[in-house]
């Protein structure tokens, strides 16, 4: 793992896996899409169903890239390495672009389903304050000119946020709920018919792989980006 | 004069700027309300219109106190007063830049956080910050004037500024409940506002400019 | 030129200076010296109409009226009016349209940058500057924004020798030009001037 | 350490200060809100506590950005950095100083405000300020910290720590409805907020100080 | 004994000073010159342990942890750390009692305010300073906490000629006590002592 550390390691090997994971990413997506339009409606929620598909990967990729970059920061903060701060900052924007997916597919279906475009119910509002959480990391790096400084600093709300995270979902439990509870990855096995999990688990993973084709990208760039400035100001005054 | 205009615009855009953020802010408080008040939606949509609007006034006058400080602190304000525009005229622009990033952006936002309050219709409430937000521009850059030499200016700007904004909050908000004669009540309010605010401004940045 | 009468200076109810009076003709500097906190700040002000004075009267040229006095002034004080946010470039570039210098801005702020010796650092954003490198920064603006009197307070501080030397090189060339300037110091400023100093 | 408390709330007691800044403003949003929302009494009772609370946190958020910003933009933190108390200690008793000057006076307030908003008890209120309060000093003082460096840190510094303190207002305006089993949770929160915070707040300083 | 071993300064990804060694011996000055943005303050900031240097390490006695060390500084920089709202008696007040100084801390600072010439001025607020007023509040707070590793960061600009002779004074009588001083400085300082030119 450590030998991946080394930035011309990393992208030596992020740009051997970017074409495959993407290509996976696209063949998973068509899948995966084709089967969720062949399921049959579902008895109470119609043709609606189908936003499932789209709705809950996103909100599972957006939590899922929350916890990558927390991780990431914690190893920026404690082995100092640059590598992972960059990749910290690399997910950021993509989390928040999945969470406010996430909010509008969802928003989307609650229109139908709930007969609102919005209820202030505990799993909701806990996802939107997980965009604010991003938004607020975003703005603070963007603010920070000195880029080390801007990923220390930025680990630390990463990680102080990610305390939170389990206690926004905590406090929101005696909220009334209008929105699914837990019925897929529960003990005792999904409640929903299989004909919905199998296109469910195509477009997760396709999700993922997404996430993770553009997080190396992203990283890729900001390697590339920061050479070329270092070779500007190494020229410089 | 356009020279200041653009520049605090440009300077609000850029990354940490105001325009961004008071977005944020705007909606955080909106997002607090419920929280604290309950998830009932007709209770919500209820008191909306009112809340709107002071988490509107609210994020406005956050991104106000840096409005002439930053300037002053820095130098920047001694050597824009003695340039050719008046203070008026500097005034006016950055009473305008403030509005282009706090209360535009507010309001192209506030019917999505309408539908989110369950509010029905969010015409009204629309049109009532497209006209308000200037005057809470416009009165807040008055405050901004005066605390300018102020190092915890941040604090003593709100009291100043809260009480004059009083009534664009209640025309605000009536005519975001469609109340009759609200509408053009706040439309004058603004107006007035507006053409009075870089006078005592001015007025208000000349006095501080001589300590 | 710039005529000073019998301007007396208050600040806080105690008297800094009374009764003052001098002229720097056209083409000539003043050194403003003096111990700390004899007013030398606070006589700049006055000059430039920031503060009015206690009493007296200051004229420039025909312009005694302070706002209109202002519109002639070249101002640099303790700050160095660098944004922390913009780049070296646009901060002189914002100056140079806000006075309406004419034609050519880029050209103009290059040959300013190229005259202190920051050519190099055009792209840098304020906030990395040195404290020297902001001064020279100030010194480009005064260049650039042309006006005819120049109130300069304390503009060697934390300059290199190089700095120094070029500050009063920009100095002596703006006189030479039939500009005045008033530059309260602690330090010689290397030029051939009168001096007054305020106790 | 005690000579940073005793400095902090000597300068926000002094005029211009934070404290009766905060106050005011507490008040002034909590006018502001009928205004908005119109008279109706028993809503605004039903709004209230919920509203109070989001009020408050408004309020101490507002003393917050200036906590360590202008110790850093006068040199002063870098002399205070420097001295025996350790960072943790320093960040401490700042935080302590601020609960004193705005997370205090606003608890003591608020029975006055509970009684012009219409709540018949405001007992619950002002337990749950009283205990939610220093949560919202010592997590503000995180975002203060990280946000020190930052010339337009006054509208990045809500945004970082408006949902951090979200379960604050949950609790805390639930506690003030009393609603079983938030009190307690509000109590937890708190402490674990005062225990840790003092650690991230000193760690964020350090890191800008290296500027 | 400050001893600095072959350490290496980076800003912003690029190299300011690489592999810079020197010693400052006990009751020994350093007189810290180089043009504009060589890096004076930044060296500054690494002694303090406010920055990492990028290699390298230092050690004052034989101390070499920075928080530590830091605790042995005492630190001037291009801020004065005077606070607007309180009166210089106040601000030297609480630094004293912030740094533990013993026993009589309203004798102490009297005699630090008397040391620098501003008895009078005890109870004026510090937003009222001029800017030569500010800098002797701080060598009165330099003086009064009695750190033995003086860092000062142009501690001449801004304070008239007696005001020079006065800090030279200081900083000479800090060293006669077997104090260590480095001075980032573009003056002169008037001290008989050894200058690490940067480049
Ligand atoms: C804006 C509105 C919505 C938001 C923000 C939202 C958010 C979320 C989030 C964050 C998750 C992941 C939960 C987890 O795994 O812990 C999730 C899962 C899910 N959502 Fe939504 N949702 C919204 C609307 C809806 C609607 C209208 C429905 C259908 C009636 C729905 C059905 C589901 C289902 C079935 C899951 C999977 C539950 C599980 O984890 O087992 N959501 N949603
Ligand atoms: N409001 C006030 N009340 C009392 N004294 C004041 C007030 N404002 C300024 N002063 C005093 O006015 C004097 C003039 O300050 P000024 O800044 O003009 O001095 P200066 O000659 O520029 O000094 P320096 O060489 O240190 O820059 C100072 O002694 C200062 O203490
Ligand atoms: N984040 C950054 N990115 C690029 N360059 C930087 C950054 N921060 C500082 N610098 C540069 O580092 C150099 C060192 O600055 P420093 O303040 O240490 O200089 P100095 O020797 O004290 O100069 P002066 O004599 O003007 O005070 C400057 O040239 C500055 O432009
Ligand atoms: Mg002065
Ligand atoms: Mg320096």
């Amino acid at each position: 793992m450590l030998r991946y550390a080394n930035p011309t390691r990393f992208l030596q090997l992020s740009s051997a896996l970017v074409p495959w994971l993407g290509a996976a990413s696209a063949a998973l997506f068509a899948i995966g899409l084709y089967l969720g339009f062949r399921v049959p409606p579902d008895y109470q929620q119609g043709e609606t169903v189908r936003v499932m598909f789209i709705h809950v990967p996103a909100a599972w990729t957006a939590m899922m890239g929350y916890g990558l970059m927390a991780a990431a920061s914690l190893v920026g903060l404690v082995w100092r390495h640059p590598l992972a701060d960059t990749a910290a900052r690399a997910a950021a924007p993509l989390g928040a672009l999945f969470t406010a997916l996430g909010l509008v597919t969802g928003s989307l279906w609650g229109r139908p389903m709930w007969g609102a475009w919005w209820v202030w119910d505990g799993r909701l509002t806990s996802f939107l304050l997980l965009e604010f959480l991003y938004l607020g990391y975003i703005a603070l790096w963007n603010a920070i000119e000195d880029e080390t400084r801007a990923a220390r600093v930025c680990a630390i709300l990463a990680l102080v946020g990610a305390v939170n995270l389990p206690i926004i979902e905590f406090s929101v439990d005696w909220w009334t709920t209008l929105h699914q509870g837990e019925s897929i990855l529960r003990k005792g096995g999904p409640l929903i018919s299989s004909v919905y999990l199998w296109p469910l688990f195509t477009m997760a993973l396709a999700y993922t792989f997404l996430f993770f084709t553009l997080w190396l990208l992203r990283i890729e760039t900001e390697i590339l980006r920061r050479r070329a400035r270092n070779a500007l100001l190494a020229e410089g005054p | 004069m356009s020279a200041i205009l653009f520049r605090d615009v440009r300077l609000a855009a850029r990354a940490g700027g105001s325009a961004m953020l008071a977005l944020a802010f705007f909606a955080a408080v909106a997002t607090l309300v419920p929280l604290g008040v309950g998830a009932d939606l007709r209770l919500l949509a209820k008191i909306a219109p009112g809340v709107l609007w002071v988490a509107a006034v609210l994020a406005a006058l956050l991104a106000l106190d840096r409005l002439f400080q930053a300037d002053f602190e820095d130098g920047s304000l001694d050597v824009v007063a003695l340039a050719p525009p008046s203070l008026e005229a500097t005034a006016f622009a950055k009473i305008a830049a403030h509005w282009l990033t706090t209360g535009l952006p507010l309001t192209l936002l506030s019917p999505l956080l309408a539908v989110m309050f369950g509010l029905e219709t969010s015409g009204a409430l629309f049109v009532s910050l497209l006209i308000g937000t200037p005057a809470v521009s416009a009165i807040g850059a008055i405050g901004a004037g005066l605390t300018l030499s102020i190092r915890r200016g941040g604090l003593i700007l709100p009291l100043i500024v809260l009480p004059l904004l009083a009534p664009a909050v209640i025309f605000g908000a009536g005519a975001a409940q469609e109340v009759a004669g609200a509408l053009p009540l706040l439309a004058a309010f603004s107006l007035v506002a507006c053409v009075l605010s870089p006078f005592a401004t001015a007025a208000a940045v000349r006095l501080n400019l001589g300590s | 030129m710039l005529a000073v009468e019998d301007v007396t200076g208050l600040r806080g109810g105690r008297v800094l200076f009374r009764k003052l009076s001098f002229t720097v003709g056209a083409g000539a500097a003043l050194a403003l010296e003096g111990a700390n906190g004899t007013g030398k700040t606070s006589l700049l002000r006055m000059l430039a109409g920031f503060l009015a004075p206690a009493a007296g009267t200051i004229r420039f040229g025909a312009v005694s009226e302070p706002e209109e006095r202002g519109r002639r002034v070249g101002w640099l004080g303790h700050h160095d009016a660098v944004k922390p946010q913009m780049t070296v470039a646009e901060t002189l570039f914002f100056f140079a349209r806000l006075h309406g210098v004419a034609d050519d801005i880029p050209g103009d702020v290059r040959a300013a940058l190229d005259a202190v010796g920051l050519a190099r650092l055009a792209d840098l954003p304020g906030q990395y500057l040195s404290a020297g490198q902001k001064k020279r920064v100030a010194l480009a603006r005064l260049k650039l924004t042309g006006r005819p009197l120049w109130l300069m307070d304390e503009p060697l501080a934390s300059l290199d020798t190089a700095g120094k030397t070029l500050a009063s090189g920009l100095i002596a060339a703006h006189c030479a030009g039939g500009g005045v300037a008033v530059i309260a110091t602690h330090e010689p400023l290397g030029l051939d001037c009168a001096r007054l100093v305020l106790s």
